[in-house]
């Protein structure tokens, strides 16, 4: 009926601009094998199944905490609490084990403060207008004070704790030198599952695409007849319970914490989002990204010790690295745009 | 018609922001089966009387009842899940999304494992060609098409819902001739269906073609309901302005064309300007006082031409002369240095600066070419603010006033006073007139008329071809990104002239 | 530094230089950077490859991935500046089962493991206690009458900060008077701005001592006291031992000035060497602390000696 | 008359309300109050002849609320063009480190003072850059500062926390962030006068129009002839510019540098004073005198604390309370709770009668 509409609107090439959103995806997974490469080369101990081994074993909370922070960064918006939370929870749960409290339960309680630090984030914002910048920031302190009210103590898990069954590696190849073990344990599991669901939530659900709807323009997600206020306290709460999640992971791991647990976790999360190419401002991203970035800005550390960088030098090499990324991004970027 | 039973109810309703009584006892009654429009001049409160009843803004006094309900939403999801669905004025998709998925957002189709993406993609696909769109891929970025484009995948949006109410609020703004007759189509077969649409426009033409029954709004108040076939336009006019239609200034016929002297330089001449990807290399002269017209269908490259002219967009090619003297356009400000200013299509976007006044967005392009550390006197300030406030006739006449709380026709007039206040010599139009009522359309045709007579060049775009042809000195023709002819404006030429010309040359200017 | 391409690389215990990991906190200032430099130049001295780790924001997970990262480098030694006391024992359990011998620096750390136990050589460093218990026994013996004071503390919920503060409580008269603990998280310039907000709040209570848990702290609290006009009625006491510190304490804004001793680089090196070597080595080894009034300040300061 | 005069007085007291500001020195007076409650004296104010100026409670307060001014002030430009600047904490240590160890290098003190301002002036000028040039995002580019910021400060000292307090002729920058003009510290007379140079500068030029423009629609600015990117470029160095002042004004109190703690969350205490003051972290218009208004509230928060006593324990979370008090008063809800109310009995009101 309409061949004047049909003939000049010509379809451009099939997912071509899709694509280009996954770029910056794209060069993450390029510069961590870069990197790896790089290490392995030049000091040989990087391509060991103890260190890819140690690298998700150690790093599972911060997967868990970069899935948490894609959600906020998609919309535009951000969670700066997700450290706290990791604190309060930790501080919670530690005092309860030892209180005699049963495994289980403790992990319950300890999402479930997490889910009032997050539902608390998301009234702020919904009900009072507050910038999520700002709520957060505010639920951080809240969260984090409150965590050294109750204890500045370094606490332990008593012995035989139902915890240790989250730590406990589990061996796939167990050769006689310990670098050569390859092994994962249930921590790595859950972050697995963490980023599974991330992946199906924002893929597969009509909330995780109202995220990138709130993240491309709120008013218009809103006029569209999306339920934005519902979706801004799925984000917030989710985030919040995940962060709870991965201090879960990590009290289990490292069997002990305190009130200082978690401090700047919240900028490595944001940093590993960043650089698995999701764009602070909103929109744009995936969640495989940002596992990739958590792996990036975990390999940084051992990276810049390896070099032998000078202790005053190290957060500028570490800084300049992450710059050096966000550029080679945005060069890459820019030359798909020309194209 | 009025034994039905109405679908929607709305009594009395007054909305008042600060400062304004956008509303004041305001009804409205809508029907099933039948296409109502709201009529009113650019701020009598059309859009804002949508939005009460959508739930985006809360009303102050009145009622509202829906299928006998009385109802009080919360926005537009509740409208939404009541039946009612709407296409606002300002497109309100998400960009960063594809076509497909802002048609579907939040009804997509689901499957066992979630969103079942091949099923929404399909339904996409199906929704859009309804609207003609049947050769955009859905997996398409909504960046990538046009406003108008955007437009058309809004109301494909609309009718994913099984609505019971349809709301167009200037639909038609951006579209051309054919989409607007494929959007009636399209609007025929649902009303025809039993649902009751609401639909605003400033084309009187569309208005007696497409509805049924018209509901006169006049500075926010309700003047008066009739029936479209009893109404004469004079009478329409006269209510809708409050004054008699004849006082309108109208416009001449056709205008006579501008004699180019012979050996007269051009203001502006450009030799194989073009950006790749964007629009092929384009040579082209434009006299002072001499109105050129862009004509071409939707997506054909006018706007692309008009941005390369003022620099928004760099070319990669050509070379640009002004005023006998060869300039490297690089960006907006080098343009309004060099005289040359240009007025966007994309108001919301590229135009106004929403939360500053209506006074600094009338003075920022000025301000702009004298510097930052050399700000405009106040003196000075109020009084091209009160010229072109008057002039342009922007309503309400307070220029303290956020921009973003004027109605879209007053943010226009705006936005030509902040070009005209630059004094420039060349003055790009890229559809000044859209969704500009029809008093107003007359007095910025006047306005091009009078500053092209005073010697500014002007190159005026728009899909009205009507106006193009009506306005223009020359008409250049463009076809998928080429330039694809060149018409002296005359007697003989006519819509016609020009609609021939696209259908029958191809894009190297031969005959097809 | 940066020269040093393979330190890290493969077992090293072949001929070449031994390398050794060092998962440090990193430069802080004061005490810390002293530490941690003259550790990394005694084992430049002493032969090794020190590979130095840093953490940030005293992030225990830092460390923890450092420490790893050395067991899977299979360093021939570790040592550990741990920022906590607790949650070593997995860590520990690996390096016990790559058979990689750790020293504990400056803290000890708490572990409950049998095989994690094992994996720990030896602990060298100061003790925090006992330099609270100095600052307490000062005040003890300067106020036998009874006085108030308050006390400055570093963040809250560091060991360190709870080590002096149990050190002082230990010993400290029950004639004296603690007005007020604050936080002035280790900074001079917070110490400065809590001091004077004490000292106007505490007015009538005639406050006689300030105890700072550290000597920036200490500094920031005796320009407060000078600003107003207290200098002299306040004594001031820190922990450290800062060549700043000591200065000040001859000039008189200090009163008391308890060294807390980062200078064990070479027993350090020592340890790790012989035990390398197949020596036994001390579960234990205590370095020593001194305290300084202002005349061995001066005198301290007139030789030289200071290294930091 | 009087019905009219009722209604205008009505019509103030609603802006008013609505107004960020007024809650803003509610909440300040509010500090003050509770302040005065714990300790009686708080308000008083002596004359101290061993510094030559006032003493008091309010006084030191002023004196700390000094650094805040200007990296709230800073703060305040760059978060207008919808940007943010996580690096004011990171380049105060960095200036303080750079004044500090060319001081005790022997350095004159007032070339000491330039080539603080000057890095940060520099540091806040790579930021521009770095965002405007290379278009990346404040958040992150500033985040990196941050973290290569610190560096920096300790690669300048190495990695000691560098004293000055004992060089010769150090007193001009001692004066500055210690001494008294007229009575009133001098640190706050300066940091007043430059938060109203700057208002002066954008107010009575249009730089703060263009600021602001470009905060709302950074696209819509460029149509208009404005250059974004000498705009981003320009707040940026100027908030540098101004940490450095602050760094130096937190250095020269205890005439010494910490490379940890100098600045050490600041960034978050001067975007709260921002949003305090009224400013949306999404850019656009921005008010000056709400964020002097948030930076002195942030320092009377830092006083209340250590005024009541509050445990090291419990500071964040008490920060925390009274920061989300303030911002709950702001929200719109909250003022047109009244309004709403009214407008729903109305509607109620009527539908009954249309039922009826
Ligand atoms: N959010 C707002 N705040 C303040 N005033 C507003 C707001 N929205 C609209 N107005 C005012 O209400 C009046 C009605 O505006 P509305 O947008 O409804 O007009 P309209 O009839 O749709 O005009 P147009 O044809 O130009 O779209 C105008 O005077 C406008 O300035
Ligand atoms: N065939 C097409 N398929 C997809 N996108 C298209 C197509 N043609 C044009 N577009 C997009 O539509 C946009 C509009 O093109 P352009 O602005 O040049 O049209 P125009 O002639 O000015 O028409 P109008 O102003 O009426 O939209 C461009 O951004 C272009 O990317
Ligand atoms: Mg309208
Ligand atoms: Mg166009």
């Amino acid at each position: 009926m309409t061949t004047a509409t049909a003939n000049k609107v010509k379809a451009p090439k099939k997912g071509f601009k899709l694509d280009r959103q996954m770029i910056p995806t794209l060069a993450a997974v390029v510069i961590f094998l870069l990197m790896i490469i790089m290490g392995q080369a030049l000091f040989g101990t990087y391509i060991r199944l103890g260190f890819i081994s140690s690298l998700f074993i150690d790093h599972a909370y911060l997967i868990i905490l970069a899935v948490a922070m894609t959600l906020p960064i998609l919309t535009g918006g951000i969670d700066l609490s997700v450290g706290a939370i990791v604190a309060i929870t930790a501080v919670v749960g530690l005092k309860l084990a030892n209180a005699g409290v049963p495994a289980i339960l403790v992990m319950v309680v300890m999402l479930l403060i997490g889910a009032v630090f997050g539902l608390l984030a998301g009234t702020l914002i919904e009900e009072f207008n507050m910038q999520p910048f700002i709520a957060t920031l505010s639920t951080m302190f809240l969260a984090r004070g409150i965590a050294s009210i109750i204890s500045t103590d370094s606490l332990t898990f008593p012995d035989n704790n139902n915890f240790a069954f989250i730590a406990n590696e589990i061996k796939i190849i167990d050769n006689p030198k310990i670098s050569n073990d390859l092994s994962f344990n249930v921590g790595v599991i859950i972050a697995l599952i963490v980023v599974i669901y991330g992946y199906i939530f924002l893929h597969h659900t009509r909330t995780g695409r109202t995220i990138y709807a709130i993240g491309g323009s709120r008013s218009s997600a809103e006029l569209m007849g999306l339920p934005v206020k519902r979706t801004q306290y799925t984000i917030y709460l989710t985030s919040a319970i995940l962060a709870a999640l991965a201090s879960i992971v990590y009290t289990a791991n490292i069997g002990s914490a305190k009130n200082t647990v978690g401090v700047g976790w919240e900028l490595d999360a944001v940093a590993s989002v960043v650089i698995g190419g999701t764009i602070i401002t909103g929109g744009f991203g995936y969640v495989l990204g940002s596992v990739l970035g958590a792996l990036v800005r975990s390999i940084l550390d051992p990276l810049t010790s390896d070099f032998g960088v000078p202790a005053e030098w190290t957060t500028i090499v570490v800084g300049l690295m992450i710059l050096v990324f966000v550029v080679l991004q945005r060069a890459v970027m820019a030359v798909g745009e020309k194209k | 018609m009025t034994d039905k039973t109405p679908i929607v109810v709305m009594k009395g309703i007054t909305i008042e922001f600060p400062g304004v009584k956008a509303l004041d006892g305001v009804d409205l009654t809508l029907y099933p089966g039948e296409v109502h429009a709201l009529m009113g001049e650019n701020g009598a409160g059309k859009s804002t009387m949508i939005k009460a009843l959508t739930g985006v803004y809360k009303i102050d006094a009145g009622s509202i009842t829906v299928e006998g309900k009385p109802q009080s939403f919360n926005g537009t999801l509740d409208a939404q899940n009541a039946g009612i669905a709407t296409v606002y004025q300002e497109v309100n998709l998400c960009t960063n999304l594809s076509v497909g998925e802002n048609v579907m957002l939040g009804h997509e189709k689901r499957g066992p494992f979630g969103i079942d993406w091949k099923k929404t993609h399909e339904a996409a696909k199906t929704y859009l060609a309804q609207m003609g769109l049947e050769s955009i891929d859905p997996h398409t970025p909504l960046s990538s098409i046009s406003i108008a484009m955007q437009q058309l995948v809004a109301i494909a949006r609309a009718m994913v819902i099984n609505a019971k109410v349809l709301i167009l609020d200037e639909p038609t703004s951006s579209l051309d001739a054919n989409e607007v007759q494929d959007l009636f189509k399209i609007m025929r077969k649902v009303r025809d269906s039993g649902v009751a649409i609401l639909f605003v426009s400033h084309f009187l033409d569309q208005i007696y073609e497409i509805t049924d029954r018209l509901t006169i709004l006049r500075n926010g108040k309700f003047i008066k309901e009739v029936m479209t076939k009893d109404t004469p336009r004079d009478e329409l006019i006269g209510m809708m302005i409050g004054k008699s239609a004849a006082e309108l200034s109208q416009i001449g016929a056709k205008k006579s064309r501008r004699e180019i002297e012979p050996g007269e330089k051009p203001l502006l001449e450009v030799k194989g300007l073009g950006k790749k990807g964007t629009i092929n290399p384009v040579d082209l002269d434009i006299y002072k006082g001499e109105v050129v017209g862009f004509a071409g269908l939707l997506g054909s490259g006018r706007t692309e031409l008009g941005r390369l002219l003022y620099g928004a967009d760099k070319p990669d090619s050509g070379t640009y002369e002004f005023n006998g003297k060869k300039v490297n356009i690089s960006d907006p400000y080098t343009a309004l240095k060099n005289k040359i200013a240009y007025s966007t299509e994309n108001r919301h976007d590229e135009g106004i600066i929403g939360d500053l006044t209506v006074r600094q967005n009338m003075l920022i392009a000025l301000q702009a070419t004298r510097g930052m550390f050399n700000p405009i006197p106040k003196k000075e300030a109020d009084a091209i603010v009160d010229k072109y406030m008057e002039e342009l006739n922007v309503r309400p006449r307070d220029p303290d006033r956020p921009i973003k709380n004027l109605s879209g026709g007053n943010q226009q007039k705006v936005l030509i006073g902040r070009w005209l206040a630059t004094h420039p010599e060349l003055l790009i139009l890229d559809e000044p007139t859209r969704g500009i009522d029809i008093g107003a359309k007359a007095e910025i045709q006047q306005v091009v008329l009078d500053l092209a007579s005073k010697g500014m060049g002007v190159v005026f775009i728009s899909s009205e071809l009507e106006e193009v042809v009506r306005l223009s000195d020359d008409i250049e023709v463009l076809k998928d990104r080429h330039k694809i002819a060149e018409i002296e404006n005359g007697d003989t030429v006519s819509q016609a002239t020009i609609v021939e010309t696209i259908a029958n040359t191809n894009v190297n200017g031969k005959e097809a | 530094a940066c020269g040093s391409s393979n330190n890290a690389g493969g077992s090293s215990s072949d001929g070449g230089k031994k390398t050794v990991g060092f998962v440090a906190v990193g430069p802080e200032g004061g005490f810390r950077t002293a530490n941690e430099n003259d550790i990394k130049s005694a084992f430049a001295d002493a032969g090794f490859e020190l590979v130095y780790s840093p953490t940030q924001n005293n992030d225990q997970q830092k460390q923890i991935q450092a420490f790893n990262k050395f067991v899977n480098d299979e360093v021939d030694a570790i040592i550990l500046s741990s920022t906590e006391d607790s949650g070593w024992d997995d860590s520990l359990k690996k390096a016990a089962e790559a058979e990689i011998p750790v020293f504990t620096v400056d803290r000890n750390v708490e572990v409950k493991d049998d095989a994690a136990k094992k994996a720990i050589v030896s602990h060298i460093g100061p003790s925090n206690e006992w330099a609270g218990e100095q600052a307490a026994e000062f005040v003890n013996k300067n106020f036998p009458d009874g006085a108030n004071g308050f006390i400055l503390e570093g963040p809250a919920g560091l060991s360190v900060v709870k080590d002096r503060g149990t050190g002082w409580s230990n010993k400290i008269g029950s004639n004296i008077k603690v007005l007020e603990s604050q936080s002035a998280n280790w900074s001079t310039d917070e110490a400065k701005t809590v001091t004077a907000g004490l000292l106007d709040k505490y007015k009538s209570d005639n406050p006689q001592f300030i105890f700072a848990q550290n000597d920036e702290m200490g500094l920031g609290a005796a320009q407060a006291v000078d600003a107003a006009g207290l200098k002299g009625k306040v004594k001031i006491i820190t922990i450290d031992g800062t060549k700043n510190a000591l200065q000040a304490l001859v000039d008189g804004d200090l009163s008391y000035v308890i060294e807390y001793n980062p200078i064990f680089g070479k027993e350090t090196a020592q340890a790790v060497k012989d035990y390398l070597d197949g020596k036994t080595v001390e579960k234990d080894i205590q370095i020593e602390s001194k305290t300084f009034d202002a005349a061995s300040a001066k005198e301290a300061l007139d030789n030289g000696s200071r290294a930091y | 008359m009087a019905e009219k005069a009722k209604e205008e007085g009505n019509a103030l007291v609603k802006k008013l309300l609505s107004n960020n500001l007024t809650w803003s020195v509610v909440a300040f007076i509010l500090l003050i109050v509770i302040c005065t409650i714990f300790q009686h004296d708080f308000l008083a104010l002596s004359w101290n002849t061993n510094t030559g100026g006032l003493a008091g409670p309010l006084i030191t307060m002023l004196q700390e609320s000094a650094r805040y001014l200007m990296i709230a002030t800073g703060m305040t430009l760059v978060i207008s063009t919808a940007g943010i600047d996580l690096s004011v904490g990171s380049v105060m240590a960095v200036a303080g480190a750079a004044a500090m160890q060319s001081l005790s290098n022997g350095v004159n003190v007032w070339v000491s003072i330039l080539i603080a301002l000057l890095v940060g002036l520099v540091i806040g000028c790579v930021n521009g850059a770095l965002v405007s040039l290379l278009g990346l995002q404040p958040f992150i580019t500033t985040l990196i500062m941050m973290l290569a910021g610190r560096g920096i400060a300790k690669v300048i000292t190495s990695g000691e926390n560098t004293d000055a307090s004992a060089v010769a002729g150090n007193e001009p920058l001692r004066w500055i962030a210690n001494g008294f003009i007229l009575g009133i510290p001098a640190n706050f007379v300066i940091a007043v006068v430059i938060v109203i140079l700057v208002g002066l500068l954008c107010r009575k030029t249009a730089m703060g129009m263009m600021i602001e423009a470009v905060g709302i629609n950074q696209e819509a600015s460029r149509m208009t002839g404005i250059k974004p990117k000498k705009i981003l470029f320009l707040v940026y160095a100027v908030s540098g510019f101004l940490a450095a002042i602050a760094g130096l004004f937190a250095t020269a109190s205890v005439m010494r540098v910490d490379v940890v703690k100098t600045g050490q969350d600041l960034e978050m205490y001067a975007i709260l004073a921002v949003v305090i003051g009224g400013t949306s972290l999404l850019g656009g218009k921005f008010s000056l005198a709400g964020s002097a208004v948030g930076a002195v509230i942030i320092a009377m928060i830092r006083k209340t604390i250590i005024t009541l006593g509050i445990n090291a324990e419990a500071t964040p979370a008490f920060f925390a309370v009274v920061v989300i008090v303030i911002c709950v008063m702001q929200a719109p809800k909250i003022h047109n709770l009244g309004a709403a109310m009214k407008r729903k009995r109305a509607l109620k009101a009527q539908a009954k009668a249309v039922a009826a």
